[in-house]
Parts: C-alpha cells; structure tokens; sequence
C-alpha cells in the first residue's frame, strides 16, 4: 500500500525533535481526526537553518513530516512557502488516495511554522495565497465522519 | 517484514486453513467435483458430503441437519438474517433491536433497513462492551420482530449474556438473531438452550477456508429468500454450493468444537501473560473489553499519544502482525465504531491495538512481543506531540 | 456407477477444477492466507494477488480492473445486477425487460420485484431459443430501466445476439445486464465493443472453483449495494474475500480465455459427431437449440415416448453423466421451462437430455455414447406406453 | 438418492410387456405429468395368475410399477385391492419425497386394472372405497406447476 520512499520516511523519520528557541513554531491538525504535526524551524538571514517536527499520525503523517522537513531544510523561507503538498506526494513516490490530506497537513504545518516566524519578525504574511493544494474531500472534518463502506 | 520472524496475531480477522481441513477438501476440486444436484454419480458423491458437513455443524451447534443452511459467509449470514427476518415480518411490525457496536454486516444492513421504513433501535454498551438486558427489554415495542445482538465482539472479545436475552425474546415470541462469526470454535454454543432462533458463522475465523458460512434458522422461522435462484438449500439459497468450501466448513467445525475448551484454556492463559505484560512495562494503556467476559484469544489497548496505523505498520517490521480495529477498518481514517461506542475519545480510540490469539501462538510468541512492544510505543510516543505535553506520571487508565 | 468407465458429460452443470488452477489457489490456504483488508504482511501478499486475478478477469472481458466485483457465484451476480440496478433506479422507473428462459437465478429474481411493485416483461423466444430484436425494441416503455437477456443458454446452448442488443439499449439509455455464466471461457466477450453494462459470470463453469464469481459492473451505472457490510470491493460488495477463489478464478479465467478458439473448434467437432450419429440412429428425437448459434459443447436432445430421468440413470448405470434440463430441476418433476419456452409440448419436453462436452471429452466418448445411447432408449421405449401407440413411422421431429 | 431396491427394480424391471387379452386393463397418470403407468391383469378363479406393465416416468415409476407387479402376482383380487401405496414405498425401503406420487400411481393403476376387470364381469366395484393413500400435496396437477425452488 505505501511505497519505499514512504515506507523509508516512517521507519527512518528525518529531523524528530524540537527546537530549544524555535524562529517558529507551526501545530496543524487535531487529535480528534487522528493527526497532529508541529513544526520547529530554526531561521537565520532568511535561511531556514534547522527544521525538526514531532507527529501524531499514521505512516503516511509520519513519512510526509520527515519529507517536508528534508524539503525546505536549506531553503528560504520564501522557498519554504512554495511547498506544495503534490510536491511532497511525488517526494514520496505517491500515496495512497485516503492519505493525500496527510501530504496537505505537511504543506500547511510548514506555512503555519512559518507564519509564526514572520509574526515574531512583526511582518504580516497571509500564507494562505501560498496554499497550493487544491480544496480536499478527504479534509478532516468530512474524513472523522467516514463511514466504513 | 525484516528479519525471519513472522507471528501472527491476528487470529478475529482470519485464520489460516488447517492441514487436516484442506486435506478432506482437495478430493472435491478435481475428482468429486460432481454438482450435488446432478443426479448422476458424480452429483450424488458430492451431495452426499454436503449432508456430512451439514451434519457436523447442526452437531456442533446443538441444531437439526435441516436447519442449517450454507451461504457464502458471515456477511451474507448476517445480511439473509436481518433482511429475510425484515422482510417476512414486516406484516407483524416494523422494529428492530440491536446494539451501536454490531459488525458492519449487522449495521450497515440495518442502516438500508432504515431507508426502506424500518425502526432500528441500537442500543448502546457498557464501558466493557457489555449490553444490559433490561435496556432490551425496554426497547421491546409492539412492532418490534427481531433482536439481534452479536455473540462476541471481534475487536474487544466481549462475549454478551447471549442465552438470556434468547430466553427474554423467545418469551415475548421475537425472533433472536446472534452474529456468531467471533464465538464459534471460541465458545461453548447450544442454539436450543440458548434460545437462538437464528445464527451466524464464518469458516475463516476457525482454521477453515474462506468465503463460505452457516445460516442457521430454527425451524418455523419465517425468513424471505436473499439470494434467489436455483433450488439448493431446499431452496431457500440459490446458486451451486461451495462442495469443497462446505466440506471445509464442516471438518473445521468439527475440529474446533472438538478442543474448545482445551485450546481455550491455552489462549487464555497466553492472553493474561499479554494482557499483564504490556500493562506492566507500558504506562498511558487502556484493556479495552470486559476482563473476564472476552473471548480466549482477544487482547485489545489503546496506548495514548500515539496513532494505531503508525503501531501496525512498525510492529509489521519487526515481523508482528496485528490489526487496529477491525480488519474492515484498519485501512481506514477512522477510529473504530466499538472503541467510541464503549466511550473512549477519538484520540484515544485512534491508538488502539488488536491482537488475537490462536491455534499457531506460543510463550515465545507472547515474550517477543513483550520484548518488541513497549519500544515501538515508546518511540512514537517521543515523536508525538501529544506526549511532550504530559511528561511524567504512569497512570494507566 | 457399474463398470470402470465414468465419463463426463456435464459440464454446463460444472466442471472440475484444472490442476494449474488448484495450484496457484493452494498457498492462500495456508501460507498466504491473510485478509486482504489487513495492513501487515499476511494482508498485503492476498491483496496483492486478489488484485492479479482482477486484472486477469478485466483482460478477459475488455473490461477496467475497477470494474470487476468478486462475488460468490453466478446466482449472487444475478441477484445483484438485478435487484441493485432496480432499486437504484426505481425513480426512472420500474419496467425490467427479461426472457421467459433464462436461468432461474434471473427469473425468481425477476418474480420477486415482481411483488415489491416492479414490471417484468419476459419476451418469448423462438422454436430454437432466439430472442427477437425487435421484440426487444417494442417492449421497451418509458419506464424501461433494464434489460437482462443471458448471453447463451444453460439447457440448449443457443447464443444470443449480445452486441445487438447492447447498442439498442445504449442507444435508449437503459441499462443491460446479460448473464454470462454459460457463456465465459466458450464465447468471445468483450464487453466495450458489445455495449454491455454488467455481465455476471461463475468460476466453476469454466474450470474454476465453485462458490465464486464475478460481476462486472461498468464505470457510472448506478447499483444499489446487495451483500451489506465491510469496505470490500470498494465499499461496493461485503465479506471478506475468499482469496483462493478469485485466485483460482482469475487464473481459469485466463487459461480458457488463452485456449478460446482451438478449445471451441475442438468442442465443436465432438459435438457435431455427436448430433449427427444420434439423429441418425435414433427416431423420433429432437436437437433442441439452435443448429449453428449455439455453445460449443452444448448437445441437448428430446426423445418421444420416454421420460429424462429414467434415461438418466440408465446412461449413469453405463457410467455415462449427462443432464435432463438445468442441474437445479434435474432431480425434479417438472418439464424444463426452457424446453417449454421454445415450443415443446410437456410430454416431448420431459423426455429431454442434455449432454454438455468439455475438456476432458474425446471422440472415443462421443462412440462409446453412440453405442450405448440408442440401446438405452430402445429399452425405454419398448417399456413406455406411449411408444406401444404409435408403432412403425421414423420421423424425426 | 434411490435406495439399493428400487435401483434394482429400476434397473431390472419386473414384469413388463403386455398381455395380449387381459382379463382386466388399467391406465392412470398422463403424459403431460411425465407419468403413465399401465398394468395388464391375467385373471382366473379370481386369482391374479399375470401380471405386465409398461409405464412412462421417472426411475421411482418404473420400480414402484415393478414392485407393484410382483406384490399382486398370486393374489386373488380382493388381496390386490388391499395394496396400499405405503405398502409399495415400504416394499422399496423408502422412496424421495418428491416421489411418493410415484407410488400413489401405482397402487392406482392396479385399482383401475382391476375395477376394468369386475367391469367386464358384469360386477360394479367402487375400488377408490380401496384407495389407501392419504391425500397428497405431490399429485399431478400441483406437481406440474411446481417451481424450481
Ligand atoms: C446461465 C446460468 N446463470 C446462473 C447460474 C448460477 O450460477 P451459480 O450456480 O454459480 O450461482 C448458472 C449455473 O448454475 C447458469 O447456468
Ligand atoms: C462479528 C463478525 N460478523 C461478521 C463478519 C463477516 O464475516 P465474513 O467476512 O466472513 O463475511 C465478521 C468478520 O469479518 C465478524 O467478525
């Protein structure tokens, strides 16, 4: 069901952990629908120096945070935020169709860390025109409410 | 999975097939393979051994040859049941009575029921999954003509007082339907005293093959068709039967009624070395089920902080095969039915883990696991969020 | 039967299963017998194969993966296709469009919407089981939002004209469900270029294991669900999979499909050598069925003044294993309504055989029958009062 | 499904062919059913010195004519009259269910053979006063409608 890449991300996770002074700090999710991802990001001259993640969440939440993480490590933070949650599936050889809103919690985990960034920094930074994932189904609300058929 | 290891544990969602049971079914592929209702030598050879097998069950379950029918399995059991009762009632009244924690074979036949005007009351259970007979009794209405409560439940083992709530619908001239799939080989049943007017089962979950079960229907049971057609079953279920799969059914019914209470007494003794083991070594963990009035072989935890999926797929690496939820679920976003319907938060329902017990299962089994376990809990829960706010404390709730 | 010979002659009733099909089915007993819906190792292996013999399945029709549905047979196909087709569109309408001799899964099938409000017109077919197209056109009525017409029969092997049919109803936008069973491993089918919507088939028909089989279902048709349940099958057919049957039948599925045209030239052969030696020696016989658009192995006889089951008996004395009628009447007292459908009176249709060749059969069989045969039914005869009437003439009829 | 007697009578029918000026001729059942059953009656001195049938039907026709046969042969034709269709199932151990009619027309046919006798001596016999059978769901007329199911 999940390819090697992803099973190579969950059972090898990159960057679990968090960070002392985080630059920011993004949480997305709820306990509730059964993923929680945070992000730290360690942030110096508008480098994204360090990135760590903790995650509540099946193989695919745990796999796409390890991804996202390795993914904008290095980058600017205006890279960062042209994360896309179909760059994260195709990182990751895909996924299967009921885990996506898991490559979409990544995407928006990323830009929350970041926004928390830009917030301390006193800019005002609307990371949602950076959102790139098409709306979704499979979101959270709807995905708790699925029945089994 | 890495490594050599391959124990499985995950005995509610299937078994495998007993030598003993494959090998009286292999005649009927290839030479026995006569359609039981062709008249000539090859049909009546393999008519003869569908009668064995109905035989052996009706024995098994304490029943008439005459009143067991084969189908295709549990669900389809499950589904003939409900509908047929439904259906061919619906003159009496339009009311049915079950619980909120039923098979999704149960349920989502009811929720159809629901849309083609029928009354579903589901009754809810205790915090072990135990459904209280007098909320039976008060959910009893004029229109109401079937009961159907499950045996024992496949993903926390709770065994339900099945014998009493027979008594009370048989008294109050109500069809009794119990979805047997988990108790069957498991269980000591007696459809006559127990008052069990109607009973599912599926070969799978007792070491024998798959895709084929029982029906049984007390005699003077009405019941429409569900599957119509052909003349087979003295045409009550159409369609050429499954010769090698009910020969299967048939020895593999025999076996485990045979052992019963021996293989139980093993199981449960492996289950409480598990059951205590991981409540010992792993703190934040939940038993989920009744601690006595569970099936021999079910052990199911909900550890907190941590999501079931992420558990699976890491006990799968270390060679370990379990099941969060039920097998229908386990691929699935949500948190189990039963979990919420015993009460647990979704979070917690998320973390849970099935393993179940059987015929394959050693100490060792069960030491390894107690070995690999409480790592793998304790490496997600250091990568869950959810976690870092505790710290400290060992309360197991 | 007495004596050493056993041949078999019955093979539209069903077949035994091939070696190489029992062989790739053997592992999922034992060693792969995971639940396909299990996240570990055990579920994913079935999984992986359940999906092989889809693909296998979809080859063979011209049909998307996405669009074959496992069932347990043939008769669950039909009752499926049927009932879920009209429920889902019962506010289109409610006229269903059948023949009056198809197979009894349909036609009780048929009978049952018939008392839950729905409209069934079962058109005639001719002296040689044909079914006329413009008949199919005429009773189409607004309300028409099914058409389900076997694509060959299982008494008299005439083959319908399944393409013609389809694009009259595509073109009407109904739906057409044609019911395979006979058809699959002796017919080419290709389900896009023949307009078909749902085509139901069975394993054990064509050299596959009994109680499994398929519907297929194309992509938009709307279909309410029939066995209720876990997410099986896309959510679409509940139970869990009787994984060495679909692997059992995707692997037949593709043998006979390999094999198609030599099989079916070979059949032919027999069969014609068969016909032919009858009509020649025995008088007053009919071939029932059409003499050319019939299946490959299909012979079906009538012979004046005797009764099938007593001639039955007698071939299985000589180890001869034919059929009188469909294998679900063969052990009744009624007159195949097939037989009757294409103009038989009663009593030529109860003298009715019908032998169906398969792979097993060679042209030493098709002698020895042509040798045993006619004495049978010289014997019968001489102890039959209505022959005792008639007296000298030889006409076949 | 048949037992081992009436295989054999099946199978090694006794007594059939016709007898050429019969003291007594009767038929029952039709063919529409896929039963007749005609049984030819040589009587002297009131005794049943031959018998013969021919009969259209099903295996269980044959052996419950044969047996028929046989059970009368030597009987003076009051002791025939007294032939029961219980008697004939009995005399075959056992007949399917779906069967039994089988043995109703035999005990029916002898009757009819018998009253064609009396009546061409001269002598009125009500011989259904005789008939032993109990009224049965199986007869003809629902039988041909029956279903298959
Ligand atoms: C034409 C036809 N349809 C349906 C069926 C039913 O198939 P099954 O007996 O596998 O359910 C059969 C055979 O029995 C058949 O010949
Ligand atoms: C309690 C219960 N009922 C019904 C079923 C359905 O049985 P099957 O999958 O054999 O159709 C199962 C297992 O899947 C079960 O555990």
């Amino acid at each position: 069901m999940y390819s090697e890449k992803v099973m190579d991300h969950f059972s090898n996770p990159r960057n679990v952990g968090e960070i002392a002074d985080a630059s920011g700090v993004g949480e997305v999710g709820n306990a509730k629908c059964g993923d929680i991802m945070k992000i730290y990001l360690q942030i110096e001259d508008n480098i994204i120096k360090d990135v760590k993640f903790k995650t509540f969440g099946c193989g695919a939440a745990i796999a796409t945070s390890s991804i996202a993480t390795e993914m904008i490590k290095g980058k600017t933070v205006e890279e960062a935020l042209e994360l896309t949650n179909k760059a994260v599936v195709e990182a990751l050889d895909g996924l299967p169709p009921a885990k996506i809103h898991c490559s979409v919690l990544a995407e928006e985990a990323v830009k929350a860390a970041i926004e928390d960034y830009m917030k301390k920094q006193g800019k005002e930074v609307k990371t949602s025109e950076y959102v790139g994932h098409e709306p979704n189904e499979e979101e959270c609300c709807s995905k708790c409410e699925r029945k089994c058929h | 999975m890495n490594g050599t290891r391959a124990i499985y544990m995950d005995h509610a969602a299937t078994t495998y097939t007993k030598s003993e049971v494959l090998e009286e079914m292999l005649p009927f592929f290839k030479e026995n393979f006569g359609n039981p209702s062709s008249i000539h030598k090859f049909g009546r050879d393999a008519l003869k051994h569908v009668d064995i097998a109905r035989v052996r069950v009706a024995k098994a379950l304490g029943a008439e040859p005459s009143e067991i029918y084969f189908t295709a399995g549990g669900s389809e059991a499950d589904n003939w049941a409900i509908k047929g009762a439904a259906y061919a009632n619906k003159s009496k009244g339009n009311h049915i009575i079950t619980t909120n924690f039923e098979h999704h074979a149960l349920l989502h036949t009811c929720e159809y029921l629901e849309k083609e005007g029928f009354e579903v009351t589901y009754l809810p259970v205790d915090e072990h999954g135990l459904v209280s007979i007098e909320d039976v009794r008060n959910a009893i209405t004029e229109k109401t003509i079937l009961i159907s409560i499950m045996y024992a439940n496949n993903e926390i083992g709770t065994i339900q007082p099945i014998a009493e709530i027979g008594k009370l619908a048989r008294d109050k001239g109500i069809y009794f339907h119990t979805d047997a799939v988990q108790a069957v080989g498991s269980v000591k049943i007696d459809v006559k005293e127990q008052n069990i007017d109607m009973l599912s089962l599926s070969a799978h979950k007792f070491y024998g093959p798959k895709g084929i079960g029982v029906l049984y229907v007390r005699k003077g049971i009405k019941l429409i068709n569900f599957v119509h057609g052909g003349a087979q079953e003295r045409g009550r279920r159409a369609g050429t039967e499954n010769v090698p799969g009910i020969v299967g059914l048939g020895k593999a019914i025999e076996l485990a009624t045979e052992n019963l209470e021996e293989q139980s007494k093993r199981l449960m003794n492996l289950r409480d070395r598990l059951i205590n083991g991981v409540m010992e070594k792993i703190p934040y963990t939940r038993l989920n089920g009744h601690p006595v009035k569970r099936l021999p072989g079910n052990v199911n935890f909900s550890f907190q902080f941590i999501e079931g999926e992420a558990l699976l797929l890491n006990l799968d690496m270390k060679g370990i095969a379990g099941s969060s939820g039920s097998a229908c679920t386990s691929g699935s976003l949500d948190p189990s039915h039963v979990l919420l319907a015993i009460g647990l938060p979704h979070e917690i329902a998320h973390g849970s883990l099935r393993l179940t017990l059987g015929a394959v299962n050693t100490e060792e089994d069960i030491d390894y696991v107690l070995e690999v376990l409480p790592e793998i809990v304790y490496k997600l829960r250091q990568m869950s969020p959810l976690y870092e706010k505790v710290k400290g404390g060992n309360t197991n709730v």
